[in-house]
């Protein structure tokens, strides 16, 4: 598949989530659309490395290139697992207090 | 090597002896012993002596630059573990998983001084990030830090979007992740390549609060403990300009000629907003958290300016400020009032403390004879070097001015004004560091070279 | 067309509507079950790409792991679609365009890149995307990240720990 | 030879000493100590200069210059503290330490009635006056002519504010010294002009290298002296400060507003003839002014009740007579008129402060009147005095008025017409005041007049001297048409006179004439004023044309309105306007600027997290959009980060 | 050795005095450091040109290419002469005042002291820079703790004007820095520098706002009279009498052979503000009801005439200036000595509430009429001879300037006269004003400083001659 059509899915993809986080007011929601955008980003990194791979692929059926963009998929799903346990941690230390996960809530800290 | 292993072992120790050690004081002993090692160890690293001998692949490449950048953070963490060790006991119960995640920090701290490799960078910055979104958590019942928690956590994650972006076009150009510059010769860079340069410029500049991203900055600082703020605007804030230098330094040095413009914008920007919002301010603390701000926009002149100069500059902008800060957030901590007010009369109450304040703030505000003046003229002088001699400059040096102002508004109130502080009594290790690091700044402030001549000997 | 496109295409179409509904449900459970479907497509591009590896992976840690945790935390919490004010209509109306400009803008930056121009992603064919090679570069050239994510794990634990745990003494 | 011509430096030295004793130890002296030391050390100056003089007078004699040290030495010029001694300073030298010392002597008496140590004040400033007198007229350059300049300014500033307790004397004495730095300001400037044309300030230099200056130099250097000139010899505009200078103690006005300090400006002219010679423009100017000066003097003068108001508008008016005498050329008349004026003039003063010294301080005339019969040495004198002002031969003034006087007809006949006519003006007031004064009846309280009586004999003496000269002074100077070739003053000055082509020489017959006209007027005048106020003294307050009279023109309110009180609103305007709202609030309004930005941007970081994110987006969205699509805002982006 | 003695001995001898205890210790160890400070800059006097002792130069920071190089030529000499002088005089003559924390307020005054000698003695741009901020910071601290009603904000206004004008110098450093061929900041490298073109005048803008901030030149004045008058009078002398000719002192050392071309197409206009300055001043100065507030703005009209005379590119005007610098300090430093002891006896500086002083204490009144006359350049006193010098290199430079200029020589008669008749003149009886006693100490300065006004009013020879070093090369520098 061209690539464009990768590239501009994962951007729209990766968009809606940038249009979630700004819509919304629940926290949980938010960090949901955060999610969406990693994985927007890693879809297009597969897509690279397909498209790198296909390259190499024309010449050597065996090659390898391209490979990174897989690993580095693999270690965004690592960081972000360990980010939405924290992350979740902290929504609902949050919730514990003030029995809420809505960000226009949070206002204690301004100006 | 040693640095990133050894932090990293240190913290589990830490954590780990948390379930064996009940007295909460003597976490910060094995924690100042642990670091004094990890310094020891990174000196050494730095002139040859690893204990491990890993091979590193095209992920790290340990320089001078980064261990002498290590080594500073790791001191300062020394000396804040000394002032503020007392402190950190009083944030909450679970003191070892604190110190724990200052060594994970510092873990994530040796990593991005150390990275050629954008995968390396992105698991450094979360190495750092996610300890901190726990530590300004950390006093769960205070709903302040609570908001302070999750403000930075959306936004970090937020951010680290973005970055992920930037990093996947950079891929899509180049097939790989690495930042060495790969030919002698500069190619252009291409649309989507500065794109992506673009997203991890915001990323970063979001994570060392340039504006327009730096709006977690005030709330954060001022929400989470007094302690981990004075951890997170110094030593990790410098260390992500480590980060930040690397990134720029090397291959995309020249990001299509666009850099300069985009970030002499951010600073701009960065100086007015952390300036000027800190005059108005009432808390000695969220003023010190737009100070951070202010000074941020100054060591964005390395970035700009990406020269000799301006790693020399930024070595010792960083220790300065680092120094300053810690001291003063030292002292603050342990105030009962943050406003401007509280300070009125400390000079009468404590006067080696104001004594010590005063030379810090001093250092901030960049008057000559302490280091941070040094620091702000190796910041000005890297980007005149450049050869664009413009606004930039000159709003920098308006708003250093305009920094004076609140700096000093602090001093007027401890020297100039009459009132009563009610003050802990402070130990002679806690008096002897603040003297020790007023020392520092004003020996560096006269002779830098007994830092910089490191990065060369 | 081909099957491949066949499949491209309705799994696009799938993962943008799932992305919507996700920012457009009221009900957080629905976004939740939105951002399943969600990575149900992002899987299946991935199958397209030979990448079975990360499809499961995706699979297991994303819509497996990851949204079971925040199905359980809405549980928890038992939120539903009353108990979320909506944004400021101008709010989100800002939201929005800026959302929208950025798309545009990256788009057509990214569209008039010209060494993109002609470039296509490998589909069905290649084998990067098999464990066996994944798995090999990871322990090989990527262990010191991998080792190193570890870190991450541990702090996120501790985190977890810390900030999970009840009972801490001091008043606000 | 030579011999005391070189020791021309204790001239002034001694002045100076006997300041530095009076000034330094005025606690512990007595008042006899102090007057005989104040006294003593003029008389000493008295006895050098009269030695000095005999040298000088002797044929053959050359310009001595006294070189003491270098003043002033940079790389463009030096200054030397030098001193000439010639036929025109050693003239000057006499009048000034004679009849200083003859005031000095005056005032041993007639002052001492102060406590001790004020006593001593008044002579050190006594003696720093005759000091800055010598320096002026001794120096060899106007440099040091300008320390002196100054420094008889000063004196003047002091000593009219002698009596500080009284504000209106200290007003006075600033009014004094100000209007005396206008006109310095005038000569400073000349200075310079010569400094930056000639690098040199040395008379001898000057006037050997005038050749190469062009004539609008040398007319605008000439006019900047004569504006110091006429700060320091009151004439118009800067005279007010004169009769105000009233203020001070008599003989201070006797020696200071009458015979020396006020001569300055015409010894400075005298001096720079040479350049004024080739100045007819400021010739004329400076002839012209001072025939103003001396009709208007005369006029407010007809007004005038006080006494030593009388005198002083007569000072100005005599002064304004020196200065047409300056401008038509007759250096020499000038120079005689000075010296005459000298003697009646300080004979006027000392008589008057005799009297005043006698009725306890009363100075109005109307409340005088038939003095002569108890006062007989100072009537006597008095009156010969104002004959000898008002032009009356053979006394000294009609000498030198007429030598003055024919030069203007010379000139110009107006000139002459006006100065004849302020000469019956002169005539007029001066025996107005002499006859409300001594004749008559007393008019004052009866305590007063049981007080009455003649002065003492430390007060008469200078009185009968300068009586004498007043009535011979005039022999020095005989007119040609008298006795040719017997003109003696101007035999000896004639080295330093610069040689103007021969005037046309007036006919004995036209001479006779104008000698005639001026003393027959004069006498007229003398005639009406004696019949009219010996008997019935004008007592009620001006009106009409004599009310303006006698508020001077409102010269003063003129000047007041016109330049004092706009200064002060300026000031205050500068104060309170520029300085406070504008120039310091540009200043604060940076500061507030700033402040107010904080206020305002501050409200950016409302606290909520979308917007925040809702920020980032934006600004990313800007700057994708600045670096892709930018190109059009390159211009404005290059001035921003370049 | 003789500049870093200069130096170190007030910033030691500073230090010192934080610790110690007793007032009276710190006031006599002040008054001992400083006439050690004043012994030897006497001593310098004696040492010809080219004398190895009159330089200094050791390795400092590579990096920045700059080195402690201090040296001492002629106008060097004068004005560490004048500091030096100030200093002791100041002790003695306030001995009697009394300080709450005395040993900080002697420390802060002794470091200003090494930050003013350092500033006058650095030839190393910004070794210089580095003490032109040493000596401002001991003096904040100094007005904010000690001076009067509303000493914060005001001093606080005092040091951000300053400082900020001190940024833009040390912006013009940066860009000489990199200018330099071996990228030095050392004087013999810079003074031969050539910029391209256009820069030089941004160049000569960045650092003269520095140093007119600091005379000050109008408009950049109006933090002074608010300073003097809040600040400690102690301080204020320093300020004054010393601090002001920094800025002086710059433009002479650096500004203008640095930059010669642009001083020389800016002269127009820094002459013309100056020029307005001395008449701007000299007209508000006639409006003021305080002393130390009329002392101020004359201070401003005399610095504006050195200004005036130091674009002149005249080697008179450049003599005069230097001159000046010694006179003015000296003579404003009496003027402030009365000031003090005034305001300290009778507690009021206000003209409307004093008067007849010279009734009472007739000693002072003459010491002060001296000083007075000499504030108006009275010949015979000292300041004649510096403003005629400079009004000479005025006048050739422009007529007109000269004589607007010189209007201020009128104005200044005017109020300080009128000071003179306030404060002295009148009746004492109108007024209940204490007898103001001389202590011996004041008495004995002020005698001494009239003695010095006199001397070098009648004598200037040995002080023209001492700058004259200087001004020979400075012209050939500029020309």
């Amino acid at each position: 598949m061209p690539i464009q059509y990768y590239i501009t899915l994962a951007i729209i993809l990766f968009c809606i989530g940038v249009v979630g986080v700004l819509t919304r007011r629940n926290a949980i929601i938010i960090f949901m659309c955060i999610e969406l955008m990693l994985n927007a980003v890693n879809l297009l990194l597969v897509a690279f490395s397909k498209m790198i791979n296909g390259h190499a692929f024309a010449s050597d059926q065996a090659s390898l290139a391209g490979m990174d963009g897989q690993l580095f998929v693999f270690f965004i799903m690592v960081v972000a697992a360990a980010e939405v346990s924290v992350g979740l941690a902290i929504i609902v230390m949050m919730y514990r207090n003030t029995h809420s996960v809505d960000i226009n809530f949070l206002n204690r800290l301004k100006n | 090597m040693n640095t990133i292993i050894l932090s990293a072992v240190f913290g589990v120790v830490l954590m780990l002896s948390g379930t064996f050690i009940d007295n909460k004081s003597s976490f910060k002993y094995i924690a100042g012993i642990a670091l004094v090692i990890l310094l020891a160890l990174n000196i050494a690293d730095s002139y040859g002596y690893a204990i491990f001998n890993i091979k590193t692949g095209n992920f790290l490449h340990f320089t001078k630059f980064g261990f002498l950048f290590n080594s500073i953070c790791i001191a300062s963490t020394v000396l804040y573990t000394i002032l503020s060790g007392k402190d950190i006991e009083n944030v909450g119960n679970h003191v070892a998983e604190y110190f724990a995640l200052i060594f994970f920090v510092l873990c994530g701290v040796s990593i991005v001084t150390a990275y050629t490799n954008l995968l390396m960078l992105f698991i450094g910055i979360e190495i750092i990030s996610i300890p901190l979104y726990i530590l300004t958590g950390s006093d769960k019942r205070n709903l302040k830090s609570n908001e302070a928690s999750l403000k930075y956590f959306l936004m970090g994650a937020f951010s680290t979007g973005i970055m992920l972006m930037g990093i996947t076009l950079l891929y899509g150009t180049n097939g790989n992740f690495s930042v060495d510059r790969v030919s002698i010769e500069i190619q252009p860079l291409t649309y989507l390549e500065v794109l992506g340069l673009i997203l991890i410029f915001v990323s970063l500049s979001f994570k060392v609060s340039a504006a327009p991203f730096h709006f977690w900055t005030p709330d954060v600082y001022e929400g989470a403990p007094t302690v981990f703020t004075s951890f997170m605007a110094t030593i990790v804030k410098v260390a992500v300009f480590a980060a930040f230098i690397r990134m720029f330094e090397t291959r995309y040095g020249n990001m299509g000629g666009q850099t300069d413009r985009l970030i002499g914008l951010v600073i701009i920007l960065t100086l007015a907003f952390g300036n000027l919002t800190a005059v108005f301010q009432q808390s000695v603390k969220r003023m010190l958290a737009y100070s951070s701000i202010a000074q941020a926009g100054f060591m964005m002149f390395a970035v700009y300016a990406v020269n000799d100069a301006a790693k020399e500059g930024l070595l010792l902008y960083a220790t300065s400020y680092c120094l300053a800060t810690i001291a003063i957030f030292a002292v603050l901590v342990k105030m009962e009032d943050y406003s401007f007010e509280g300070f009125n009369g400390f000079a009468k109450s404590q006067p080696l403390l104001a004594g010590v304040l005063v030379v810090c703030l001093l250092s901030l505000a960049g008057i000559p004879l302490t280091s941070g003046f040094l620091a702000k003229y190796y910041m000005l002088a890297a980007a005149i070097k450049t050869g664009s001699v413009g606004i930039i400059v000159v709003m920098a040096i308006l708003f250093a001015a305009v920094s004076v102002y609140y700096y000093f508004r602090v001093i007027q109130s401890m020297y100039f004004k009459e009132g009563d502080v009610a003050y802990p009594a402070v130990s002679g290790t806690f008096k002897f560091t603040l003297v020790l690091i007023a020392v520092l700044i004003i020996a560096l402030g006269i002779f830098p070279t007994l830092l910089l001549q490191f990065l060369y000997f | 067309m081909s099957i491949v496109q066949i499949l491209f295409w309705f799994l696009s179409a799938l993962a943008l509507m799932g992305a919507l509904m996700v920012v457009i449900s009221k009900n957080p459970v629905h976004s939740v079950l939105w951002l399943i479907v969600v990575f149900f497509a992002i899987s299946g591009h991935y199958v397209l790409l030979n990448a079975q590896f990360l499809a499961i992976v995706n699979l297991i840690v994303y819509a497996g792991a990851i949204m079971v945790l925040f199905l359980f935390v809405i549980m928890l919490m038992n939120l539903n679609s009353d108990t979320e004010p909506q944004k400021n209509n101008m709010l989100k109306i800002a939201g929005a365009i800026s959302g929208g400009s950025l798309m545009l803008i990256m788009i057509d930056v990214v569209s008039s890149s010209t060494e993109l121009a002609g470039k296509s992603a490998l589909v069905k064919d290649g084998n990067i995307g098999l464990i066996k090679n994944l798995g090999r570069a990871l322990f090989n050239e990527y262990v010191i990240p991998f080792e190193i994510s570890s870190i991450l794990f541990l702090s996120a634990m501790v985190g977890a720990v810390v900030l999970g745990r009840k009972g801490e003494a001091k008043a606000v | 030879m030579n011999q005391f011509s070189h020791l021309v430096y204790l001239i002034p030295l001694f002045p100076l000493v006997g300041f530095l004793i009076n000034g330094l130890a005025r606690n512990s002296l007595s008042k006899s100590a102090t007057g005989i030391i104040g006294s003593g050390v003029i008389l000493a100056s008295f006895v050098l200069s009269v030695l000095i003089f005999l040298e000088v007078k002797s044929p053959g004699f050359q310009p001595v210059i006294v070189n003491l040290f270098d003043f002033i030495r940079v790389t463009d010029f030096t200054i030397a503290f030098s001193f000439r001694v010639d036929q025109l300073s050693t003239l000057w030298l006499l009048i000034v330490t004679g009849i200083g010392f003859l005031i000095h002597l005056y005032s041993t008496s007639y002052m001492h009635s102060e406590a001790a140590p004020h006593f001593a004040r008044f002579f050190a400033y006594m003696n720093l006056f005759v000091f800055s007198m010598l320096l002026l007229v001794l120096g060899a350059n106007y440099v040091i002519m300008f320390i002196g300049w100054e420094g008889v300014g000063l004196c003047s500033y002091l000593l009219i504010g002698y009596w500080f307790k009284n504000n209106d004397y200290n007003y006075a004495a600033r009014k004094a010294f100000v209007m005396n730095r206008i006109g310095d300001l005038g000569f400073l400037l000349a200075v310079f002009w010569l400094l930056a044309k000639l690098g040199t300030v040395d008379y001898t230099e000057v006037f050997a290298r005038v050749a190469t200056l062009s004539t609008f130099d040398i007319t605008a250097i000439t006019m900047l002296l004569f504006v110091g000139a006429a700060g320091k010899s009151a004439q118009i505009p800067l005279y007010t400060w004169l009769p105000d200078a009233m203020a001070g103690p008599t003989p201070v006005s006797a020696l200071i507003h009458a015979a020396t300090m006020v001569t300055a400006g015409i010894y400075m002219i005298v001096r720079s003839n040479i350049l004024y010679s080739l100045a007819p423009f400021t010739q004329a100017v400076v002839a012209t002014i001072g025939l103003a000066t001396a009709l208007l003097a005369a006029t407010i003068a007809i007004k005038q009740n006080d006494i030593k108001k009388v005198l002083a508008y007569s000072t100005v008016s005599q002064l304004g007579y020196m200065f047409l005498g300056l401008g038509v050329g007759a250096y020499t008349g000038a120079v005689f008129h000075v010296m005459t004026h000298a003697f009646f003039k300080a004979l006027l003063f000392l008589g008057a402060g005799s009297v005043i010294h006698a009725i306890h301080n009363e100075q109005d005339i109307r409340n005088m009147g038939g003095l002569k019969k108890y006062m007989p040495i100072t009537h006597i004198t008095f009156l010969l005095a104002c004959l000898a002002i008002s032009g009356i031969p053979p006394f000294s003034g009609f000498f030198s008025k007429d030598e003055i006087l024919a030069a203007a007809f010379e000139h110009n006949v107006i000139f002459w017409i006006i100065g004849v006519l302020t000469a019956g003006l002169t005539a007029f007031y001066m025996f107005r005041l002499y006859a409300t004064t001594f004749q008559g009846t007393f008019r004052g309280t009866p305590e007063q007049e049981h007080h009455l009586h003649e002065s003492p004999s430390a007060i008469t003496i200078p009185l009968i001297v300068l009586a004498i000269l007043s009535v011979v002074g005039g022999f020095l100077g005989i007119p040609e048409v008298f006795a040719p070739d017997s003109h003696w003053l101007e035999h000896f000055l004639s080295p330093l006179i610069a040689k103007t082509e021969p005037a046309h020489l007036l006919t004995h017959a036209t001479e006779y004439m104008l000698m005639g006209v001026s003393v027959g007027i004069a006498l007229i005048a003398i005639l009406i004023a004696w019949t009219r106020y010996s008997k019935k003294p004008e007592m009620e307050e001006a009106t009409g044309a004599g009310k303006v009279l006698a508020n001077k023109w409102y010269v003063d309110e003129l000047y007041n309105s016109v330049i004092a009180v706009p200064i002060q609103k300026l000031g205050g305007f500068l104060n309170n306007i520029i300085e406070k709202n504008v120039i310091d609030g540009l200043v604060n309004a940076v500061g507030k600027g700033i402040q107010y930005a904080g206020r305002q941007i501050r409200l950016v970081q409302s606290g909520q997290v979308g917007n925040y994110i809702l920020l980032m987006v934006l600004s990313l969205v800007l700057m994708i959009l600045l670096i892709f699509y930018g190109h059009n805002l390159n211009p404005i982006i290059n001035w921003i980060t370049k | 050795m003789i500049p870093v003695l200069l130096i170190l001995i007030p910033l030691l001898s500073g230090f010192i005095t934080f610790f110690l205890k007793n007032e009276r210790t710190v006031k006599s160890w002040a008054l001992l450091s400083s006439i050690a400070t004043l012994i030897v800059s006497l001593f310098s006097l004696g040492m010809l040109q080219g004398n190895n002792q009159l330089t200094y130069d050791t390795q400092w920071l590579p990096l920045l290419g700059s080195r402690f190089t201090v040296s001492l030529d002629g106008m060097g000499k004068m004005i560490t002469l004048l500091t030096a002088i100030s200093f002791p005089v100041i002790f003695a003559a306030t001995y009697k005042n009394t300080y709450s924390k005395p040993a900080s307020f002697y420390a802060l005054m002794l470091l200003s002291q090494a930050g003013l000698m350092g500033v006058f003695c650095a030839a190393d741009l910004l070794l210089f820079y580095f003490f032109w901020e040493l000596a401002l910071i001991p003096v904040y601290f100094l007005s904010s703790i000690w001076g009067g009603e509303r000493r914060i904000p005001v001093t606080f206004k005092f040091f951000i004007y300053t400082f900020v004008g001190s940024l833009f110098m040390l912006l013009g450093i940066i860009y000489v820095y990199y200018q330099t061929p071996g990228h030095s900041l050392a004087m013999s490298q810079i003074y031969n520098l050539t910029f391209p073109d256009g820069r030089e005048n941004y160049l000569f803008g960045l650092f003269f706002i520095a140093f007119a901030i600091k005379m000050p030149i109008f408009p950049f004045h109006t933090w002074q009279p608010d300073t003097y008058e809040q600040a400690p009078t102690a301080v204020t002398m320093v300020l004054s009498a010393v601090m002001v000719k920094m800025g002086v002192f710059a433009v002479i050392r650096w500004l203008l052979p640095m930059f010669p071309d642009a001083s020389h197409s800016m002269s127009h206009l820094v002459i013309l503000l100056a020029v307005i300055g001395m008449l701007y001043a000299s007209l508000i100065a006639i409006k003021q009801d305080d002393m130390k507030r009329l002392i101020a703005y004359s201070s401003i009209a005399h610095i504006g005439l050195m200004g005036a005379a130091m674009f002149t590119s005249d080697a008179a005007a450049m003599q005069g200036v230097m001159f000046q610098m010694f006179a003015h300090g000296i003579n404003v430093l009496g003027l402030w000595i009365t000031a003090d002891v005034i305001e300290k006896q009778t507690g009021t500086r206000k003209f409307s509430e004093l008067g007849g002083l010279a009734q009472k204490s007739p000693t002072l009144a003459i010491l002060f009429v001296t000083m007075a006359l000499a504030n108006i350049a009275l010949p015979l006193t000292n300041a004649f001879i510096g403003e005629f010098l400079m009004f000479s290199g005025l006048f050739k430079y422009n007529v007109w300037l000269a004589a607007i200029a010189l209007i201020s020589i009128i104005l200044a008669a005017v109020y300080t006269l009128w000071m003179v008749q306030k404060i002295f003149y009148g009746d004492a009886k109108d007024s209940n004003l204490p007898v103001v006693i001389l202590p011996n100490g004041t008495r004995l300065m002020l005698m001494i400083l009239v003695v010095v006004i006199l001397v070098f009013g009648v004598f200037p020879q040995p002080m023209i001659n001492l700058t004259t070093d200087t001004v020979t090369k400075l012209i050939a520098q500029i020309k």
